[in-house]
């Protein structure tokens, strides 16, 4: 493949602001070439891709650094649309399809087929008839480009989901000069069936001379299906190379790499006590994007327990399903006591605490002061921070009690902030999440959740995170669970790490095993010898 | 320069350009002949008549449920319990408070319903708020001609059944607030019960969201998810400021009934919400934040319109447009709140 | 065969509700048939374009458009206009038509530019816009008509020299399209057994229904179904979503327009300051009965909802009086019904567009079933 | 916009408002006086006959004496007019006429007709008497009739409580 390349990457950077997600990634896509395109969460795929296809929200933030070519000529796209016109097609994640409407409106979405008529230089083209006829057969070609049989006049919402990924597949075939098509997690959604059927189109369209980027979190068919692979980590492209001859567990090594070893020398000597906290049996969560199947954990007093793996495997799940936030399902027991499981009050009131991932939507209320943030939830659930007037027949709000809790917690935790009554939404990150921190906190927990603690914030609000965690678990002797996409985070402060892989518990490490092991785990321990095992396909 | 603009943008221009409406229909009053005092004692008249209705507003907005279209459910409870009280033949202060008290264990009950109703809607609340008062409304204007009412204050004479569109509450309880250590003087009185009356429950609407309960309903509006995750249960705080408003709706329509000295039934609570829905927007809420100071600025420039608009224009233009600029200015208010950005309740 | 007469009886619940409602209201009215049948036939017309103007927006997905009202303020104005002129006949009505639309346009894109800055709420933003314009009509037809606006006819003013009079006969129009292609039968079962058919009209109302079958099948109706079920979707394809929104709700607000001068043709009179008000609250009402929600509509539901909904209207104070010997009480069961079917779709509108939010998370995570028989297995 | 769009949608709306301006011209509304007075022309007394009936554009046929006058609506510039004389020669006479676009009230002269006089005295315009009285008494009747109801005309609501007189 010795052609000019039809894409070329050359040295492409971005920072949003002081924080850097790609620096100085090249790599060129021959014509029919298949590149699988890997990296954890926060990677940079995802900021790289809204490079390629010009989205706005890269412009708006100062736009990218390097060059990107098409065809050898350099290019600059200003909006997604001109990206298409180049002949570069996206399939996104989520599907992008009018639920109500066949396949072949669905392929040919504003790209219809129109008749003739003369009303069309008064009105303009848009009352122009459609021509069905014409675009059933524009879309069955589209389809048969890919090999497969779809009803051209099935409506979306009646089929199964893999004809819907293959519809959207054809969607971007229907173009006339499609040459390169980007897939984002094609596979998540299907069955195994499917995604063999998938793959099988995709290597048809590869002969045919259509470049693809495949972006998974399979890695064996990754493996199976590319004919290379470049590995980000970090913003960084740590490797690009053929993939014939290479294994799964040799990319998610070079996926999760190893990054500051130093940090976790010291941190874990300590008494653990030979007790369960909690233990989970058979838990499974209906949490969209993060579903976990089955789920067995036992946390032992004063540990600090880590919970790993890749995006969408379902740990996050976890955490969100426990705490009653989505639906679940299982047998919990605290202190050999049961859990109630879909009551977020009754697992506050045995003193659990989560602090969540989605700081904005789930962990704060931005519209009111850090004195409200902190101390709402404590007040709700343990009576704390007000007084009883009329005889106990009403408790009245102590505000100033709330501003004396915030004041302590702005001191102990360094929030950045103009006072206790400053609104949560006018916060930075950083200072965001250790509000977070302190409601939990003020809750006195014998049990933590932490989700992501340092998920988008500054390194060095990231230390002082982790310390407080560190903290708070040696002088309090509260057990903490903590979930994190950052596999060194969690191997410098946890004792022990569960990897997540497909919703189930993969396997549980100490945090001093070698990088490597996680690597397997995280890949699906067993995915090479017995691919049968991954069935459910989620 | 910058401050003036932020100003206007905190404040909103539709507001800006309603107060200085205001004030200027006040500065010309007493250069076209208008008595300056009777206006204000006109305008304060009718804030006592309405402030409560305006405060009804106030849980649901706090709560995330949106503007409270629905307020007639609260005003056929007072309906109800004004009427009952008559027909049990109560004068006096009697009266008033038996009418106060069956209306608002009426308005509770409604509440509830219409909150259990409201809790399967999210997100659709004020469309659906808006019709279901408007068939209640109709629905008890069936019920207004077939209930056995028997006192012949209130039936119609000629039919013998069914109660009439109008009812005096003179001999019952008419002014019974207003008059209550008013302060007269010449063309100026100050109705001191009802302002008392207005100020006492708002500051109980203040109390309750002072509470552990009312700092719940406003986490509620405010992050329903991080209220979830803090334990609460969502629907039954939005039930909780349903039930309230309501209440509030019916303590206000008895308390207007005392004002204005009528009973008005049948189609009469048609529209009711909508003044009041104006009045807190004007006072600077938007659908989901509200405060008191929202409820007394919004009644007062609201009322003060009402009041000055018809006096000055028939005094000036000989032309009366009151019914117009009240339309255009309590609906164009609305509709400003509403297509402002926002991120809850539509 | 039982469940799908099942599926078709819950279908076709409200349509079967109110056919059972007035099958039963109709003896007990006691009104002759060839009444009945005349005062349908006369109304089925006029009333069924003003409903044929509400279908585009819920295509759109802008739900019900009570913002027709806007049109039917701009058909009254022109109507006005040519009453004023003295312009009779056809003519008059094609011309009141004529007129019409500037401002229905006008109004329409006004309407539609302010649901844009509301999406999400655009039926309350259309409820309240509908009585803010009211407003600004009510400044040009109390205020500016005969003082800023000339008026030639003093018979149309108010005695105060400005402001047209609260009722504007339309004698010279009155009718004219019904009675273009005269039909008449004389059906001696019926009282009274002469029954006049407005043949004409439903020409019209066949041909606005053919507008909107053809309108379907163009690409500004396929961006807008697309629109209508998928904002984003639709963005991203690059569909110009605004001004799809924005255009339908301008031909439905020129539609109406149309309408309401069809419709007060019929009636020969308009009350200046009522007559557009609750236009769209029947109209509404009418498609609801007809079987419609918030997002599906079709031109069935409304011809059965305008002749249900009319025969309801008839029937109901009659059956009120003879029933409990009080025809306001009819009245207000039949305002309690018209807004009560409103409050009911727009309940079961929310009820279901959160089942199908959580239905199509569902989707996201594929098949849940083999997902938990595989857990089991590991 | 293309050039040739421009056009063609100018040419539309200059269609639309044509049309306007035709149908205001086909549809304008006059109110024709039939009139059987003696006409004087050019110094000659031509006198009607003592019984006809007139139709205007097929309308019903109306009797009228000696110097009577009634009133008919019709619409558009050109109409036809039949006339029959009953009593004298039984004459039979169809003519046809046109009123000016801008003439509401016009005097249509039988015996002008009749006598086929030149047709400029057939149609003249009617001066109305002071209208003061008439059109007063007229206003008074009939504000605010009422209404046969039908739908969009039973309620009438306004977005607001009645507002209290000062109480």
């Amino acid at each position: 493949m010795e052609a000019v390349p039809i894409l070329s990457l050359r040295n492409i950077g971005k920072a949003f602001y002081e924080n850097r997600v790609l620096a100085d990634v090249s790599f060129d896509v021959a014509p029919g070439e298949i590149i699988g395109l890997v990296g954890e969460n926060g990677a940079g795929k995802s900021t790289l891709m809204k490079i390629l296809f010009g989205m706005p929200v890269i412009r708006e933030t100062g736009g990218f650094e390097g060059s990107i070519l098409i065809d050898g000529k350099e290019v600059d796209f200003r909006t997604p649309f001109d990206a298409l016109d180049a002949g570069i097609g996206m399939v996104h994640q989520e599907f992008s399809l009018i639920p109500g409407f066949t396949t072949t409106e669905n392929i040919l979405l504003n790209r219809e087929s129109f008749q003739n008529s003369i009303l069309i230089d008064i009105f303009g083209p848009r009352i122009s008839a459609l021509d069905r006829m014409t675009m059933e057969s524009r879309s069955k070609k589209a389809i048969d480009k890919l090999g497969v049989t779809l009803d051209p006049n099935m409506l979306i919402k009646e089929m199964p989901v893999g004809h819907k990924q293959f519809t959207e597949i054809a969607r971007e075939l229907g173009r006339e000069n499609v040459k390169l098509i980007v897939l984002d997690e094609p596979t998540a959604v299907l069955t195994e069936s499917e995604a063999e059927t998938l793959l099988a189109s995709l290597r048809i369209l590869s002969a045919e001379g259509i470049a693809i980027i495949f972006i998974s979190h399979r890695l064996r068919e990754v493996v199976e299906l590319c004919h290379r692979v470049v590995v980000l980590r970090d913003g960084h492209l740590v490797k690009d190379y053929p993939a014939k001859g290479t294994t799964t567990k040799e990319i998610a090594s070079l996926m999760v790499g190893r990054r500051m070893e130093s940090a976790a020398e010291e941190t874990h000597r300590k008494d653990i006590g030979s007790g369960s906290v909690l233990t989970v049996e058979k838990l499974w969560v209906d949490m969209p994007g993060e579903r976990v199947r089955s789920v067995d954990l036992d946390i032992k007093q004063g540990e600090i327990f880590g919970i790993g793996g890749l995006a969408g495997q379902g740990k996050l799940g976890i955490p969100n399903g426990l705490m009653g936030l989505y639906p679940a399902g299982g047998t919990v027991t605290l202190h050999g006591q049961p859990v109630p499981l879909n009551a977020p009050r009754a697992v506050l009131e045995r003193k659990m605490a989560f602090v969540s991932e989605d700081r904005r939507g789930v962990g704060l209320l931005l519209d009111e002061g850090i004195d409200w943030n902190i101390a709402f939830t404590a007040m709700q659930v343990q009576d704390k921070y007000v007084k009883p007037i009329l005889g106990g027949l009403f408790l009245w709000r102590s505000d100033s009690a709330m501003v004396d809790l915030a004041k302590e917690y702005i001191d102990l935790l360094e929030i950045k902030c103009t006072g206790p009554g400053q609104r949560a939404g006018t916060l930075s990150g950083g200072n965001q999440q250790k509000v977070c921190l302190a409601k939990a906190f003020a809750l006195r927990p014998d049990l933590l959740f932490v989700s992501e603690p340092t998920r988008g914030i500054d390194i060095g609000a990231k230390h002082l995170v982790l310390d407080t965690l560190r903290k708070y678990n040696r002088e309090y002797g509260t057990t903490i669970v903590m979930i994190s996409s950052e596999l060194e985070e969690l191997r410098s402060i946890c004792d022990r790490i569960g990897i997540v892989y497909e919703g189930r518990i993969e396997g549980i490490l100490p945090s001093t095993a070698p990088i490597e092991e996680f690597g397997i785990l995280m890949a699906g321990a067993d995915k090479d010898v017995a691919p049968a095992v991954a069935g459910g396909g989620n | 320069m910058e401050g003036l603009k932020r100003f206007i943008a905190d404040f909103g221009l539709p507001r800006l350009i309603i107060a200085v409406f205001l004030f200027l229909l006040f500065a010309v009053a007493p250069f076209v002949g208008v008595s300056l005092p009777a206006a204000i004692s006109d305008t304060l008249i009718r804030v006592g008549m309405n402030g409560i209705m305006v405060l009804a507003m106030i849980p649901m907005i706090q709560s995330g449920c949106g503007l409270n279209f629905g307020l007639s459910l609260g005003v056929i409870a007072g309906l109800l319990g004004s009427t009952i009280s008559i027909e049990m033949g109560l004068v006096g202060l009697l009266g008033f408070l038996m009418a106060v008290l069956l209306s608002q264990g009426f308005g509770a009950a409604f509440g509830f319903g219409y909150g259990k109703l409201l809790n399967r809607v999210k997100g659709g609340e004020m469309m659906i708020a808006t019709y279901v008062g408007f068939s209640s409304v109709m629905i008890m204007s069936i019920a207004w001609l077939v209930l056995p009412y028997k006192s012949p204050t209130m039936i119609w004479g000629f039919a013998g059944t069914g109660l009439r569109t109008t009812i005096s509450v003179e001999g019952f309880w008419r002014h019974i607030l207003d008059d209550f250590l008013a302060i007269q003087i010449a063309d100026f009185k100050f109705p001191t019960g009802a302002i008392l009356v207005f100020l006492l429950v708002a500051l109980a609407v203040w109390a309750f969201f002072h509470l552990k309960l009312g700092t719940a309903v406003t986490a509620v509006g405010s992050n329903p998810i991080y209220a979830k995750a803090s334990g609460i249960s969502v629907n039954k705080m939005r039930i909780v400021s349903v039930m309230m408003s309501t209440m509030l709706g019916a303590l206000g329509i008895v308390v207007f009934q005392q004002s204005f000295g009528f009973i008005q039934l049948y189609d009469g609570p048609l529209y009711m919400a909508f003044p009041a829905v104006a009045a807190i927007l004007i006072g600077g809420a938007s659908v989901n934040k509200a405060t008191l100071t929202h409820v007394f600025l919004g009644t007062l420039l609201y009322q003060g319109i009402l009041t000055m608009t018809p006096s000055i224009f028939n005094a000036v233009m000989k032309v009366d447009m009151s019914d117009v600029i009240r339309i255009i200015v309590s609906n164009g208010m609305i509709l400003y709140a509403l297509t402002r950005k926002t991120k809850v309740a539509k | 065969m039982n469940s799908k007469l099942r599926l078709f009886l819950i279908e076709n619940a409200v349509v079967i509700l109110f056919i059972i409602l007035i099958a039963f209201a109709i003896p007990v009215s006691e009104l002759p048939a060839g009444f009945l049948l005349q005062e349908i036939l006369m109304r089925i017309g006029p009333n069924a374009f003003l409903v044929i103007a509400l279908l585009l927006p819920i295509m759109a997905g802008m739900g019900l458009n009570f913002g027709m009202v806007l049109g039917a303020m701009a058909g009254q104005i022109g109507l006005i206009f040519i009453t004023d002129w003295g312009i009779v006949g056809i003519p008059g009505v094609l011309l009141a038509m004529i007129i019409s639309l500037p401002i229905s346009v006008f109004l329409g894109w006004v309407c539609g530019s302010i649901m844009n800055l509301a999406k999400g709420r655009e039926m309350v933003t259309g409820f309240i816009l509908a009585f803010f314009m009211n407003g600004i009509y009510m400044i040009v037809v109390l205020y500016a008509m005969g003082s800023i606006i000339p008026i030639l006819n003093p018979e149309l003013l108010l005695s105060r020299g400005y402001g047209i009079r609260n009722v504007v006969g339309l004698d010279g129009v009155r009718q004219s399209l019904d009675n273009l292609i005269p039909l008449k039968f004389n059906l001696s079962f019926l009282t009274p057994p002469f029954v006049k058919v407005p043949i004409f009209c439903f020409v019209i109302v066949a041909l606005v229904c053919l507008f909107i079958v053809w309108f379907r099948k163009t690409k500004l109706g396929q961006d807008m179904r697309a629109v209508g079920q998928d904002r984003a979707v639709a963005d991203a394809a690059g569909i110009p979503v605004e001004r799809t929104r924005i255009l339908a709700i301008i031909i439905s607000t020129a539609l109406a327009g149309i309408g309401q001068v069809i419709f007060l043709q019929t009636m020969g009179t308009i009350n200046t300051t009522a007559s557009h008000e609750q236009i769209g609250m029947f109209s509404i009402a009418a498609l609801l009965i007809g079987g419609a929600s918030v997002t599906r509509a079709s031109i069935p539901n409304v011809l059965i909802g305008v002749i249900l909904f009319h025969l309801l209207f008839l029937v109901s104070p009659m059956a009120g009086k003879n029933l409990v010997g009080s025809a306001q009480l009819g009245e207000f069961f039949r305002q309690s019904v018209s807004y009560g079917v409103i409050a009911v779709a727009l309940v079961l509108y929310e009820w279901k567009r959160q089942t199908q939010e959580h239905e199509s998370r569902a989707d996201l995570r594929g098949e849940t079933e083999p997902a938990k028989k595989a857990g089991g297995a590991a | 916009m293309t050039r040739r769009s421009l056009i063609q949608r100018s040419a539309v709306l200059l269609g639309l408002m044509g049309l306007a301006v035709f149908l205001f011209y086909i549809g304008k509304g006059h109110t024709l006086l039939l009139d059987t007075n003696a006409i004087t022309i050019n110094g000659q007394e031509i006198s009607s006959a003592d019984n006809v009936e007139v139709s205007v554009d097929g309308q019903e046929p109306k009797s009228m004496g000696r110097a009577e006058r009634t009133m008919v609506s019709v619409g558009g510039p050109s109409h036809t007019i039949q006339i029959e004389v009953i009593d004298g020669d039984g004459r039979k006479v169809e003519a046809k006429f046109t009123v000016p676009t801008f003439m509401d009230m016009a005097v249509v002269s039988i015996p002008a007709i009749l006598e086929k006089a030149p047709r400029e005295h057939w149609v003249t315009k009617f001066t109305p008497p002071p209208p003061e009285e008439a059109a007063a008494e007229q206003m008074e009747m009939q504000d605010d009739t009422p209404v046969a109801p039908a739908p969009g005309m039973e309620l009438k609501p306004t977005p607001e409580a009645p507002a209290p007189k000062a109480p």
